[in-house]
């Protein structure tokens, strides 16, 4: 297993590699001009100059991907455009508030939608199972931002239940904050996710072992509880794992929109601010963090069938 | 010498010309009601983008009118924006861009996605692990970071709406087709045309590209669905089409500050649009993955 | 001494695109103790979903029993409500399918698989006692070292060895039928050897009653004290295998019978005998005897009306059966 | 004796197994290991064995579908393993393949006209496309199908009729070999019957070789002149026919033959030899004779001694010690 785990941390390095690659051509070569975008139109030529001196820009293109290199080695990002603040700093700050909106509100639905599948697929081709399926379909086919909006205008504003926007630190004040983002989290990705491992538990019950299971006399429960569902895990766990690097990403609109000063918040602004460095460090850990997300799923997925051996 | 007694009796054949997987899987989207009517709500749709783009419908989006954030009326069924411009015909142009960005990052994303697969599915070995470690890459990079970047370097604009999403969703279909590739590369159709001297250009486009393209139709049709919800955030964060222009996105992205003013019209138009487009594209799409499914032959 | 099995004019339809059909119409049969009861005849002819409706197992919708009375030692299964089926399923009548690669929980161990059957049907023993009789079965069944390879998953045994578990589990509650639906087809010809041999050892011991359903001509022959021919969903003809493979009456069994290469008979490579056409789709059904198309001796009467079974040396639904030399 | 055919000269085939660090090699699948053949022109030979035993592999071997690890393929006595290219392409008209299931060996999205119709134009035969196309319903009608089935598709026909769409697509070269991978195990007994007559007509006709390869020993006797069986991936015996019926000498070919359920109630039938055990995984096969651990014969030696393919006479040979 270990050996296992060490060889695919192995294949890693290429890929992330790749990703340091990809991120910097992205942004130094193809990014446009940083310090037009830094400056706005109306820097006279000689304080772009000692700017791109300053900013390292005029150094041959292969010096400045090594010197990026090694900032995304050491985890020292050096200095946000923005705000000069220290970037390694700034996600550290930011990691807290993000995880404590998206980890909660990612469980909630996964096992929300879990819960919903089974029951559909178990009144399937009831009026359970169409009512649902279009009550998620119907979920699926309105923009995130709408339900943001939407969220915001009658739970905070009109109603008043959840306040409007901010955040507080504090350990135990910082939930009413949250509450509201995340239940805009769920009501968005629930409708997905239902359709997804309803699809996936269906694919099994119509395999051969279920109708071995029914003739030793088991109940469709018991059928549909015990041998479909541990079957079905894999797609999902699958399907789960690919979600995960969105957790700090995916919250980008939430975060914006309520003020929460999370990783997706941070990003938001470097945007507008075209604050390059910024966006650049949040690229990296965004695709370590998918990279492993993707062993994490092979690991689980390892846990629940015993087929993927560790050859 | 015929061997005559042991000529088949074929029976129900009724006319001559053979009934092909696509004629049979018309036959069986045809008795699909629900995807039927969503694909002639599609229908409708294309037809209010070409009649926008022709400037027969909704003429007036960008007439500013007298009174701003005027409601709804009977000359304006949604109301008026900050400029008094009609808020529905603004929806009807929307209905052209949000098409256009389907369309266009689908031409994008299918020739790559379909052209890597098929190599890295066919050839496997050395070719088939750049293929893999280059689309793991790309992959791993969250698709709003790299939109942002090439949004920097082309600038504010649907083309570069266009190209954004193109170049980065092509992922998926890559995988799904390197997959089929692999998989048809071993049956026996495939191996019999070797037997017969085919070479591989032959094998890969008459043979196995043919019987996997019923997977590029429906991933063209999912890809409308994510390109026209792509296109709202993208505008959210500034970088999706030109401000003036009257994109869903950019509505809905004013509405955030509408609403507070009690201006719900302008985000309502704009979300049922979307909603009804969406909707009938998931619906017309589940019809048309169960019509083509050559599992599911003339059931 | 009455039956364990008896199914009288049993029909079942399914529902398609094109319209309702009856997989299997009008069939009837019994089953006595310790007695094998062959079903046998190409793709398609009904044989499997015969074996279904006995079980109770067919998917409804499509399916449905249209009427008939399946009499499991006096008791109308048809009648009995969902959960008095179960108890019976799995407990008094066991079940054997075709792909053993398939048929078992890759995700669960053999022995979790076995004791679930057990534990179902035998309340009153024990969590040990249960993995006890799981070793016993798996020792019953030939299973190299039972106690170690209980814990293994399906993917780790062979396709022989999986169907060896499958017996386990369908003979765990010692039932009074065993219901083998291809046992042995996707096996290899020396390991289908040993199935059919474990199989009937094990019916000799625990005396039960089987049906054993097949396209092989050769393991009806070798295995089955009575055989039941069907084409497209009726039975053409019954009798013991004697008199079957003896002296075969209808058309389509004599064709059969030709259509298999004998090596002992010295015949090698000349024409087999064959029967002409494919078999009838159940879409359109030729009005009169289904086999009209494909019979070389039909007579007028065939294109009319369809022929029941009737009792000549044994059942037949022919009008012009095969004259005896 | 004229040239053979073909034949094969101690040809092995050991696919490998990726794994461990940068998926290297660790391990190979011994598919076929060292066998030697030869078929004469217009001889049927059997290829019997059970799953796992490299039948199907070895006759894909033969006619360079999977290219060879050792061991020499002789066409006519030229030594093709090594040919490429155009020559190879040239060589491909001599030897076609059928294979077993007849739902995946034909493009499901070309009508029949065009299956059999593509040999035709990769190897620029008929002069133009009317003339190949009455070529192809000259096919057609051969293998006995009707004419109008041209511009039908697969999906609309029976198993037993694909298959004779198969062997027409393989006529269309005019081959003088043919291997048969396994073409009627799919079907149903009556059509199984059918399509072996076809076959045999066919040789009859056109003077064909057919390598028959199948897991069905009565098959497999009815059509072939001379039989080879296979186990985990050796020649274990080869005789003619009749002979290897009547006289079988390898403990295999004993337990294989009588394993075999006879459609025949009471009357004469061989005593039944049951081997117990699995056939053993051919990624580390047994040492010595790879059947001793489930030969009823078997003795210490051979479990150290591989023993060679010995002749006895009447063209005769089988791989044991103790014949």
């Amino acid at each position: 297993m270990l050996a296992y785990v060490a060889r695919r941390l192995l294949y890693l390095i290429p890929v992330i590699f790749g990703v340091t690659i990809l991120t910097f051509v992205l942004f130094n070569v193809v990014g446009g001009d940083p310090v037009y975008q830094k400056m706005g139109k109306h820097g006279s030529e000689a304080e772009i100059k000692i700017l791109r001196h300053e900013l390292g820009l005029d150094r041959p293109l292969p010096e400045q991907y090594l010197f990026y290199l090694k900032q995304c080695v050491t985890f020292n990002f050096g200095r946000s455009w923005a705000t000069n603040q220290n970037i390694t700093d700034m996600l550290t700050a930011g990691i807290g508030p993000s995880m404590s909106l998206s980890i909660p509100a990612f469980f909630i639905t996964i096992v929300l939608s879990i819960l919903l599948s089974i029951l559909i697929v178990f009144f399937r081709n009831g009026l359970m199972d169409k009512l649902l399926q279009v009550f998620c379909i119907a979920g699926t086919c309105i923009s995130v931002l709408v339900y943001v909006i939407l969220g915001q205008y009658f739970f905070a504003y009109k109603w008043g239940m959840f306040p409007i926007s901010g955040y507080d630190s504090g350990w135990d004040s910082r939930w009413q904050f949250l509450a509201l983002p995340m239940i805009i989290w769920v009501a968005v990705s629930i409708g997905y996710e239902v359709l997804l491992y309803r699809s996936a538990i269906l694919e099994e019950v119509f395999q051969d072992y279920v109708r071995t299971a029914r003739a030793k006399g088991l109940t469709e429960k018991v059928v549909l509880l015990k041998h479909v569902l541990k079957n079905s895990l894999t797609p999902i766990i699958t399907s789960i794992m690919m979600e995960v690097p969105l957790l700090i990403t995916g919250a980008l609109v939430l975060e914006a929109f309520f003020g929460i000063p999370g990783l997706g918040g941070m990003i938001y602004q470097a945007v507008a601010n075209s604050d390059f460095p910024v966006i650049k460090a949040m690229t990296f850990i965004g695709s370590v963090l998918f990279v492993l997300a993707n062993l994490a799923s092979d690991l689980l997925v390892s846990l629940v069938d015993p087929r993927v051996e560790f050859n | 010498m015929s061997t005559g007694t042991t000529a088949t009796v074929e029976q129900n054949q009724v006319s001559s010309a053979g009934v092909s997987l696509w004629s049979d899987a018309y036959r069986r989207f045809k008795k699909n009601k629900l995807g039927v009517v969503c694909f002639f709500i599609i229908c409708g749709y294309v037809a209010i983008a070409l009649l926008t783009w022709l400037g027969l419908l909704g003429a007036d989006f960008s007439v500013n009118g007298p009174d701003s954030y005027a409601a709804p009326s009977s000359s304006h069924w949604f109301g008026t924006d900050i400029f008094g411009r009609d808020v529905f015909a603004r929806g009807l142009h929307g209905t052209r861009i949000a098409l256009s960005i389907g369309l266009a990052t689908s031409f994008i994303a299918i020739p790559i996605g379909v052209t890597l697969g098929a190599i890295a599915g066919y050839f496997g070995g050395l070719v088939d692990d750049f293929i893999v470690w280059f689309y793991n890459v790309v992959e791993s990079i969250p698709d709003i970071l790299k939109i942002i970047a090439l949004g920097y370097a082309m600038g504010r604009g649907i083309s570069t709406v266009y190209i954004s999403i193109g170049l980065t969703t092509w992922v998926s279909l890559c995988k799904l087709i390197r997959t089929e590739f692999m998989k048809h590369k071993r049956r026996d159709y495939v191996q019999s045309a070797m037997a017969i001297g085919a070479s591989h250009k032959r094998r890969m486009f008459l043979h196995i590209l043919p019987n996997v393209f019923h997977i590029i139709l429906v991933n063209l049709s999912v890809r409308f669905i994510t390109a026209i919800k792509m296109e709202v955030v993208l505008s959210y964060l500034g970088l999706g089409v030109e401000p003036g222009q009257p994109s869903w996105g950019i509505m809905i992205d004013d509405a955030k500050l509408e609403m507070a003013r009690g201006v719900w019209w302008g985000l309502t138009c704009a979300s049922i649009f979307m909603f009804f487009l969406i909707l009938a594209f998931t619906l017309f799409n589940d019809a048309l993955r169960e019509a083509l499914d050559p599992k599911l032959r003339n059931k | 001494m009455s039956s364990v099995v008896e199914v009288k004019n049993l029909v079942t339809s399914f529902k398609t695109q094109e319209g309702t059909f009856n997989a299997v119409d009008n069939v009837s049969f019994k089953v006595d103790a310790g007695k094998t009861l062959g079903i046998v005849g190409e793709s398609g002819c009904g044989k499997s979903v015969t074996s279904l409706s006995i079980m109770g197992l067919i998917p409804m919708p499509p399916g449905k029993i249209e009427s008939g009375e399946i009499l499991f030692k006096g008791q109308n299964l048809l009648k009995l409500s969902q959960n008095e089926m179960r108890k019976i399923r799995g407990n008094k009548i066991g079940m054997i399918f075709q792909e053993p690669m398939t048929s078992l929980n890759p995700v669960f161990t053999i022995g979790n698989q076995i004791e679930e059957a057990i534990k179902l049907h035998q309340k009153e023993l024990s969590s040990k006692q249960v993995r006890e009789k799981a070793i016993d079965m798996l020792k019953l069944v030939g299973i190299p070292s039972p106690e170690k390879r209980i814990d293994d998953y399906p993917h780790q045994l062979s396709g022989g060895m999986r169907q060896r578990v499958m017996i386990a589990i369908a003979l765990s509650c010692s039932p009074d039928l065993l219901i083998a639906d291809e046992p042995t087809t996707a096996l290899d010809v020396t390991i289908q050897a040993q199935i059919l041999d474990l199989i009937k050892k094990l019916q000799r011991e625990l005396n039960t009653a089987m049906i054993l359903i097949t396209h092989d001509l050769g393991v009806v022959a070798e295995t089955c004290d009575d055989v039941a021919v069907m084409y497209a969903g009726k039975i053409v003809e019954y009798g013991t295998a004697d008199q079957i493979f003896n002296r075969p009456l209808h058309p389509y069994t004599k064709g059969l019978l030709n259509s298999v290469p004998h090596f002992e008979t010295g015949k090698r490579k000349t024409r087999l005998e064959t029967i002409p056409g494919i078999v009838p789709s159940l879409a359109n059904l030729p009005q009169g005897c289904r086999f009209f198309d494909r019979c070389t001796q039909s007579i007028e009467q065939c294109k009319v009306r369809q022929p029941e079974l009737e009792k000549l040396e044994h059942n037949v639904a022919c009008y012009n059966p095969v004259k005896q030399k | 004796m004229s040239t053979p055919f073909i034949e094969v000269k101690n040809l092995s085939k050991h696919f490998p197994i990726k794994g461990g660090f940068f998926s290297r090699q660790i391990a190979s699948v011994k598919a076929v290991s060292d066998v030697s053949l030869k078929i004469q022109k217009g001889e049927t030979l059997g290829l019997v064995g059970e799953s796992g035993c490299g039948k199907s592999t070895l006759g894909r071997c033969i006619i360079r579908l999977i290219d060879v690890s050792a061991g020499q393929i002789l066409l006519e006595g030229k030594d093709i393993t090594q040919t490429k290219g155009e020559e190879l392409r040239a060589l491909r008209r001599k030897m076609q393949i059928i294979f077993q299931d007849p739902y995946s060996s034909l493009n499901p999205r070309m009508t029949v006209g065009k299956i059999i119709e593509e040999p035709l134009i990769i190897h620029k035969i008929g002069n133009s496309a009317n003339d190949r196309r009455n070529r192809v319903k000259e096919l057609i009608e051969t293998v006995g199908l009707r004419k109008e089935s041209i511009d039908r598709y697969p999906h609309e026909f029976s198993g037993g009729q694909r298959q004779r769409i198969g062997i027409a697509r393989s006529l269309a070269v005019e081959p003088e070999l043919i291997v048969c991978d396994e073409p009627v195990s799919a079907l149903d007994v009556s059509i199984q019957a059918q399509v072996i007559n076809l076959l045999m007509d066919l040789q009859q006709k056109l003077g064909l070789t057919y390598l028959f390869i199948a897991h069905d020993l009565k098959v497999v006797e009815h059509i072939s002149n001379r039989v080879a069986v296979m186990y985990l991936g050796k020649v274990v015996e080869l005789a003619d026919a009749d002979e290897l019926y009547k006289n079988p000498r390898h403990p295999y070919t004993q337990a294989l033959l009588s394993a075999i359920p006879v459609p025949k109630v009471g009357g004469h039938k061989m005593k039944r030899i049951i081997l117990q055990g699995d056939v053993p995984s051919p990624v580390n096969p047994p040492s010595g004779c790879y059947f001793n651990p489930r030969c009823p014969i078997m003795s210490d030696e051979c479990k150290t001694t591989d023993p060679i393919l010995k002749n006895l006479g009447s063209n005769h040979e089988a791989r044991c010690l103790k014949v």
